[in-house]
């Protein structure tokens, strides 16, 4: 059963495809890599899908309802939530507050909004961080509140943008278990990533970008070993 | 046929007007491409300009178009002033609102135009050159001709002059060292340290050439307009409509948004009434905001690249 | 302690006006609750919402006009300009939304501006409505002593400050700071800026108009000059914010006790007359660059700047 | 030639290099290796002076360079080639040369190095007319460099000049890496592309999470376990 369809999608910019013809679902439930080398279209592609751009061709669909061309808050209300590749916290704004503000989605009440945040910070192990203001707060903890704000929002889907990147080992395995526990929360992901160890051990499924192009798609161990992906971005072997 | 010359005398008019705010209208882009603020001391820096060459008239004797190279100068002088001491420290400062920026011009223009209402009244003025009521008609080159047009030979000298001002400026731009680190420096700053480009001095240098152009626009305008204090803001509200008719940032935008919005205002007033001028250039300017959000420039960058 | 300030400053306001003050300084206290009610409206859509308007004097221009024309040309008390202004304003403030709150930053900030200005000029020329620059005099305002005008305006002023509190700690008011803070973070989280935004702009609007509407009542004559002013109206909004404190609750009390006091004094002084527009910019270009976010939001830089409060390392 | 000595770095509070310190002599290839976000761009961007170091001394061919003003270290003989190229798009190919060549010896010798960069680039001679925002990646990277080039530097810095190019353009602007070095060089790249990358470097360092953990013989480093695991994706 697939949460997201994505069909032939492209995205072109002045004459330049930024993505190209991409199509590719998305399971219930499952963790779904992106990777690909910088440039490749993997954060566009997420622009079109969470509805900051519209596509230029193609289709997509979230739990059987097309959304192509929907507002980003529409697509949100629809169940995705997403994170930025530069984390965007609301800087003058407390942790607590951040995740609040988006709490408020679901919520009938500020009473009720105030118990979903706190239950997302605990998640996010950042509970003991809620009354600093965002922008004091180093990049690990940035990137979680980032994924807190998002999971806020009570998304069926959540797309992660980068949200590895620059972390030290600590952060690191601190991020993947939250992300697995995410999983076990029956909140599907998609996620950009370039920590080629993390992707790997962490995705069920990966798909692989070049120059706006789908190259491949497959489980980690059908990628590690696709003799195209390998050219193209793992290095020649 | 009275319509019909009714109609091409308000074109000829609007767009001899529309040499002039064109002027205005780059200066203006001119420092918002390369300081990515928008300067609501425009108009005033211009009332400062018209002032200079209104006195140098009425205590020497000097011609308003003479007093272009001494309003000019004296301007850049100006600008380069408060680009260095106000609008560089306030870049620096955070605050809640990022449009401190633009309320800070506002501070300036009102600083300017008070001085002016203390220092001159707020009485108007005008400069009386002697070839004022030269007109030029149609008809004395032409005798057949089925129509009547006519120029006065200040809006076609004023006309002229911004057309020579604008090629210079191009050239300025485009064919020396320093236009092309102005030029450098808007598309991008960052770039533009790397390659060695003293970015500091760059944009006070912008500024400063801004305010000089609508300095020139200035003494253009003052044979044709009376002067008084408070006359900045509307000239500001004009500079601003251009800048967004024309695409924000792009010089060719500008001078065919000035020359549009004079022709439209033009229009307006031989048609709806005079007092209704100032609404045309807001109707204009909301279509534009509605219908084409990037200006002018969009238009033509997109024929350029081919989208 | 703190919590009781509202209620204490309440009391305060309300004896003020038996404590056998002049008629001078009761019209003072009269223009500070209109111009902190314009300023707490500004506040909200500017502020907290971060739209940053160059034009409510349109807003306020209109509400006048509202209770001057249903006078003028209805022939009933501008009184109930008071209620209409409301639903007109807020019709106008709502139309004016649709074009401008496209813009983003200093481009919305400009729009808003030339709003202003288009009303104005509007005003001006509609000559048939509003009767052009001639103005609309009222015959007789209904009341001689400044009292009954003091307390109307305090209630307007105590209701703005109440919904304020209310607003900005409610959904709504999260909502706003957060498409302060970022519109694209905001959308992502599922907020509808357009919506959130039109909603700050309509109420700022309204509140700025039953300012308006006030304002006729109490000065009996209003012209487009004065009412859709932009340097006497839409800039001394703003600057009344800026000097009191930006997003701050009480800021725009602070900013309108100090800048109605200026204004004040710089009339009061003859030959100052004209150089009160330069003392305005001079002040507006020091607290840009020296207390970027107000004396209520700058207040510890303040004092540690006196040597009173501890220096935070 | 160059050495980095000790420097930290901080954006707003937040530390993001640590204590890093290595260097580049004459005639060498030095590459910077690493993940996104470990810091390279950073100590490129701290070199040429867009962002100060809190702490330690950057010193370039006899000169403490950090506290002078950054726009005179390309007099110097430093060029810093960005990401993402970083064109300016609205000018035309050979005004983006210009750009490179405002100052000193090099803006004398505008004409003649203008000569070279077109024999070394043929395709930006076809294309000079052009706006630099109409060529595609792999030009674009090569007008970069070539900009570099006409400041007639000593060192050249590259930040990820393989960013966003297809597989094949990839080659072709290292060809142009080689080409550059055999002409005397110095450069100092950094990279994601590591593999490509340790081929034609002579040192490398690999920077993890702010810090440098390793450093050696680019081909040392290309035949090591831990460097293979994470970076080559072996």
């Amino acid at each position: 059963m697939s949460i997201l369809q994505v069909k032939e999608v492209s995205k072109f910019f002045g004459g330049l495809a930024a993505v190209s013809g991409v199509s590719f679902d998305v399971n219930e439930n499952e963790i779904l890599g992106i990777i690909g080398p910088n440039g490749a279209g993997k954060t566009t592609l997420f622009n079109v899908i969470n509805g900051f751009y519209k596509p230029s061709k193609g289709e997509i669909i979230l739990n059987g309802k097309s959304i192509g061309g929907k507002k980003p808050h529409e697509i949100c209300k629809a169940g995705m939530a997403r994170t930025f590749q530069i984390v965007r916290p609301l800087r003058r704004l407390s942790v607590f507050d951040n995740v609040l503000a988006s709490a408020f989605l679901r919520a009938k009440s500020k009473a009720e909004a105030e118990e979903i945040a706190t239950e997302v910070l605990k998640f996010t192990d950042l509970y003991e961080d809620r009354d600093i203001l965002s922008k004091g707060l180093p990049l690990g903890k940035r990137k979680r509140l980032e994924i807190a704000r998002a999971l806020a929002t009570r998304p069926k889907l959540l797309l992660l943008d980068e949200s590895f990147a620059g972390l030290n080992p600590a952060e690191l395995d601190k991020s993947i278990e939250i992300i697995r526990n995410i999983k076990k929360s029956g909140i599907t992901v998609m996620i950009i990533e370039h920590h080629m160890k993390v992707i790997m051990s962490i995705s069920d499924r990966i798909v692989v970008l070049t120059y706006g192009q789908k190259i491949a798609e497959g489980t980690p161990d059908e990628i590690r070993h696709n003799q195209q992906v390998i050219e193209a971005y793992l290095g020649e072997a | 046929m009275v319509q019909l010359e009714v109609f091409l005398q308000t074109m000829v008019s609007g767009l001899l007007l529309g040499g002039l705010y064109a002027l205005i209208g780059l200066g203006m882009t001119l420092i918002m491409g390369v300081m990515k603020i928008i300067n609501l001391a425009h108009g005033e820096l211009m009332m400062v300009a018209m002032y200079i060459a209104y006195w140098l008239f009425t205590l020497l004797g000097v011609d308003p178009y003479v007093a272009v190279f001494i309003a000019s100068p004296a301007l850049f002088i100006l600008g380069v002033l408060i680009q260095k001491y106000l609008i560089t420290p306030v870049i620096k400062v955070e605050s809640i609102l990022p449009e401190n920026q633009v309320i800070l011009t506002v501070g300036i223009g009102m600083v300017l135009a008070s001085l002016a209402t203390v220092f001159f009244k707020s009485d108007y003025r005008s400069t009386p050159v002697e070839y004022a009521s030269v007109t030029w008609y149609l008809s004395d080159f032409w005798q057949s001709s089925p129509i009547e047009l006519s120029i006065s030979l200040l809006w076609a000298v004023s006309f002229i002059f911004s057309i020579l001002i604008t090629l210079a400026l191009w050239f300025f731009l485009s064919r020396t060292d320093i236009g092309k680190q102005i030029r450098a420096t808007s598309q991008d700053s960052d770039a533009a340290i790397l390659m060695g480009i003293n970015v500091n001095r760059v944009r006070a240098f912008s500024f400063g050439l801004g305010s000089a152009i609508v300095a020139a626009a200035g003494c253009l305008f003052i044979p044709l307009y009376y002067l008084y204090p408070a006359l900045g803001g509307q000239f500001t509200l004009i500079a601003f409509v251009i800048t967004i008719l024309g695409g924000l940032g792009s010089n060719i935008g500008a001078i065919i948004g000035g020359l549009i919005l004079g022709v439209f205002e033009s229009l307006t007033s031989t048609y709806i009434g005079m007092g209704w001028a100032p609404v045309g250039r807001f109707a204009i300017f909301i279509a534009a905001l509605v219908f084409l959000p990037g200006g002018i420039a969009s238009l033509l960058r997109s024929r350029r690249l081919g989208k | 302690m703190k919590k009781y300030y509202p209620f204490i400053t309440l009391a305060l306001l309300l004896v003020l006006p038996m404590l056998g003050f002049s008629t001078y300084v009761m019209h003072i206290f009269i223009l500070l609750l209109m111009w902190a009610t314009i300023g707490m409206a500004w506040n909200l859509l500017s502020g907290y919402c971060g739209q940053v308007s160059f034009g409510h004097a349109a807003f306020f221009g209109i509400g006048a006009y509202t209770a001057g024309i249903l006078y003028s040309k209805a022939g009933v008390s501008p009184w109930f300009g008071l209620p209409l202004s409301v639903f007109v304003v807020g019709v106008f403030a709502f139309i004016i939304g649709l074009i401008v709150l496209r813009l983003r930053g200093p481009f919305f900030a400009l729009a808003t501006l030339a709003s202003g200005e288009v009303f104005r000029v509007s005003a001006e020329n509609m000559e048939w409505l509003t009767s052009g620059t001639l103005g609309i005099m009222l015959q007789k305002r209904l009341w001689v002593s400044k009292e009954p005008y003091y307390y109307i305006i305090l209630a307007i002023a105590v209701t703005t400050f109440i919904l304020m509190k209310y607003l900005v700690a409610s959904k709504l008011g999260y909502f706003f700071v957060a498409i302060r803070e970022d519109q694209d973070a905001a959308e992502s989280m599922g907020i509808n800026t357009t919506l959130y935004k039109t909603i700050a702009l309509v109420v700022s609007g309204m509140i700025t108009g039953v300012a308006g509407a006030f304002y006729m009542n109490y000065m009996g004559y209003i012209d487009p000059h004065i009412v859709f002013a932009l340097h006497d109206v839409s800039i001394i909004t703003i600057m009344i914010v800026m000097v009191g404190g930006v997003a701050t609750q009480w800021g725009p009390f602070v900013g309108a006790v100090i800048m109605v006091m200026l204004q004040e004094a710089v009339r009061s002084i003859g030959s100052l007359g004209a150089l009160h527009q330069a003392i305005f910019g001079l002040l507006l270009i020091f607290i840009i660059i020296f207390l970027p976010n107000g004396i209520v939001g700058d207040f510890r830089k303040i004092k540690r700047f006196f040597g009173l409060g501890r220096v935070r390392a | 030639m160059l050495e980095v000595k000790n420097i930290d770095v901080f954006y707003s509070d937040l530390q993001v290099i640590f204590d890093v310190s290595f260097g580049v002599n004459t005639g060498e290839v030095v590459a910077l290796i690493g993940a996104n976000g470990a810091g390279k761009s950073t100590i490129l961007r701290t070199i040429s002076g867009l962002v100060p170091p809190a702490n330690g001394d950057i010193v370039f061919d006899g000169h403490v360079i950090n506290k002078l003003h950054n726009y005179s270290l390309i007099e110097l003989g430093l060029v810093h080639v960005p990401e993402a190229r970083r064109l300016f798009p609205e000018m035309t190919v050979e005004e983006n040369l210009d750009i490179g060549s405002l100052r000193g010896q090099a803006k004398k010798d505008r004409k003649v190095n203008k000569d070279r960069i077109f024999e070394l680039f043929p395709r930006l001679l076809e294309r000079r007319r052009q706006l630099a925002g109409t060529l595609s990646g792999g030009e674009q990277q090569m007008l970069a460099i070539g900009r570099g080039l006409m400041s007639l530097p000593k060192l050249m810095m590259l930040d990820e000049p393989s960013l966003g190019l297809a597989p094949i353009l990839v080659k072709e602007v290292f060809r142009v890496i080689e080409q550059v070095r055999s002409e005397g060089m110095t450069v100092l790249i950094v990279e994601q592309n590591v593999k490509q990358t340790l081929a034609i470097a002579d040192r490398a360092y690999v920077l993890e999470n702010g810090k440098i953990v390793m450093s050696g013989k680019a081909a040392d480093l290309a035949n090591d376990e831990h460097v293979k695991a994470a970076y080559l994706g072996v």
